[in-house]
């Protein structure tokens, strides 16, 4: 798949057989534009990383809420608001000094939807998912992230309905934080596995 | 099947590279595209399973060529055509000729909110004892399966260990061919990087996969 | 490397389709990337297995929609590039403007015939022991290896019978990346359908491979 | 690949590339214009499916020929003329009722040059190559050639610099043939496997 998609819209012919293929099913009656547009507006505005992070600083801060989220995380995630389509069977993979935790889907593109908001093209692309399981290393490196080999690296390929969420170390320095400025700390990557939560001295 | 869609392990697709501030949506119509996917999903005609292998199954050369938006709408033109909603002819000239089969399940713009939230739960009645247990050594099938799988080419023949036992899930091998869900436990089962890659692991990886229990026999 | 020409066992490519009465060159500069990769080669920089190996290394998006002797001439590009003998400028331009290496070994007109008819035997003196014989049972190795090799995927971890030893051969897995002939003892290996393809292999069929002594152990 | 080459010369941008480096190459001193006119004539009109069908028309009909080819198969079939690129290390595979032989490259388009010229585009195509080792029945009966169960199919897959040469079984009805009249009966697909010999009936 691209890597570098065209942004240029006006000289892409998909843009003309989406419309196409929009407009015929309008006028036969099987689909309501208004029902694309409050798609578009839900994964493009309200439904993304900044879920995720919310999760994350809270299992960081609140031992009860990370008990929960190792007992149950589908129900745990989705009493915070974060329930549905493609996070309807959620696990959370901690990540340690001595374990590190990398999701892909190497058959597709699975990906938690309602934590995370739909996934980057990288993610997507076949770099990422034919090399994340035979190279995480070099994969990670790729992303800047050099780890020593004393730490496992554990790779989780979604190849079930099952959708996966890293919880990375939470950085040091960040005592007494508030979960919201602990979620400022949580990149939508670092979520997937391929970053690192930032370090305070690195947050703006 | 072994299709385009099986990436694992391929090598000669150079590096990953991501994008700064990359936008949900790099154009508009992939927007579109989502949405409209969705809308037909609700239609009734065909599972998640279904429209995988739908996309899977487009020919290799489209598949790796094509932006991922883009294979969706190509494998969405398959799933409408081959359940009846339009025909080749509405596709080519953009004109509805043929009466809709499932316009009474027509997804609304206020039930879209609720629909999403609500998604699509694969986990069933747990009316069978798992076979396996945590710890369990495990084969995965060496098989070539023409139809659609969720064993990836890399994985096939290969020992592993049951780490997790997710309950019972819908099995995509049959439901994507309409051959009914077919519930089947589902496990956590983690295979060394060596064990796969052989000397060409490194050092210190695993790699666990989501696996149903008709995928692996017992070690 | 498990590249995009790794192509055994891979589903989704549909039916062969023979041309009838198919001409030995669809177009007339078919023939000329033929002719310009052999004469290309006869300057001596490289080998048929490094020639291989970049074949196999264009990107797989490239690989599967090309066709075969346009593969031919982008490899040949990389190839004459790698060993310094045009420079991007050149390709861009069509103008020379740097001095070509190995002119004193162009291969003249009135050599083609006695060069072709010579060919390049790969054989080599029998310095050592086959470390197998005829009806020997051996696994094939089932590492990832990222350069040249000619394992495919298919058989990597498989087990077979040894039924031809044919000599002593030049290792591709060296020398395709100028390390060397390492000449290594070459058999014929057979594996049988079900152990390739397990439940899903047709009745009654068998592949057999040729395989270096490196690529296999003893069952 | 492409299984349908673009036969339209005039709109093929590898026309242009093809002639830019031939002609950057021939004006650098590196290619001789003349030697690629006679490897493309000797491919075009000198080495061909004929080679093969001599070395099988033989093979039917002298025993010690026969008897030669299991021994020496390289020199057996040198000592016809035939030798060279891509055939310096041949072996030749006899079929019988009990066992059809089919040729494949599953790697890269490995083919007997100097016995059968060079390879049809369907022997170098993804289909054939992804196919011929893991449903060579299936791609037989594609080929028109549907053989009962009992007929063990051994698929020979040239991963190494050994080239392969098949014998297709001797047609019915051709006692006391010329080898020039059996050679005809001998099509390139059935030296490759994908075929068998033509009936004397079906020989115009």
């Amino acid at each position: 798949m691209h890597d570098h998609p065209d942004h240029d819209t006006d000289l892409d012919p998909m843009d003309a057989r989406t419309r196409a293929l929009e407009t015929l099913l309008v006028r036969k009656g099987l689909v309501d534009p208004g029902a694309i547009d409050v798609i578009v507006d839900t994964y493009q505005n309200r439904v993304g990383p900044q879920n995720g992070a919310q999760v994350v600083a809270r299992a960081w801060t609140d031992p009860d809420f990370a008990d929960a989220l190792r007992r149950d995380a589908t129900q745990t995630i989705a009493d915070m608001g974060f329930a549905g389509r493609q996070a309807e069977h959620m696990q959370v993979l901690w990540n340690t000094p001595q374990v590190h935790n990398m999701v892909v889907c190497t058959l597709c593109s699975c990906y938690p939807w309602a934590v995370l908001g739909l996934p980057p093209v990288w993610y997507k692309s076949a770099p990422y998912r034919s090399r994340a399981v035979s190279e995480p290393r070099a994969v990670l490196a790729e992303f800047g992230v050099n780890l020593p080999v004393e730490t496992q690296i554990e790779v989780w390929d979604s190849t079930a309905e099952v959708r996966y969420l890293v919880i990375p170390m939470r950085p040091e320095g960040t005592e007494g934080w508030s979960e919201a400025d602990l979620a400022a700390l949580v990149t939508r990557d670092a979520m997937i596995g391929t970053d690192l939560a930032r370090a305070p001295e690195a947050d703006a | 099947m072994n299709g385009p869609h099986d990436l694992g392990g391929r090598d000669g697709f150079g590096p990953v590279i991501p994008e700064t501030d990359e936008p949900v949506f790099h154009a508009d119509w992939e927007g579109r595209a989502l949405g409209v996917t969705l809308c037909s999903g609700a239609l009734g005609h065909w599972s998640l399973d279904e429209s995988r292998h739908a996309r899977e199954s487009l020919a290799p050369a489209t598949y790796l060529t094509a932006s991922y938006y883009e294979i969706w709408l190509r494998a969405l033109e398959t799933l409408l055509l081959r359940h009846g909603e339009v025909t080749e002819t509405e596709l080519q000239s953009g004109e509805p000729d043929t009466a809709p089969r499932h316009a009474h399940r027509q997804l609304k713009a206020d039930a879209v909110l609720d629909v999403l939230r609500k998604g699509g739960p694969v986990d069933r009645p747990e009316v069978t004892e798992a076979a396996f247990a945590i710890g369990s050594r495990v084969r995965m099938r060496p098989d070539r399966i023409p139809g659609h799988t969720r064993i990836p080419g890399y994985a096939k023949g290969k020992a592993g260990t049951v780490t997790g036992i997710r309950g019972v899930h819908v099995f995509p091998d049959t439901n994507a061919h309409g051959q009914g869900e077919n519930p089947q436990w589902l496990y956590a089962v983690r295979f060394d990087g060596t064990e796969l890659w052989g000397a060409g692991a490194e050092p210190g990886t695993a790699v666990t996969l989501d696996v149903f229990e008709p995928y692996i026999t017992a070690l």
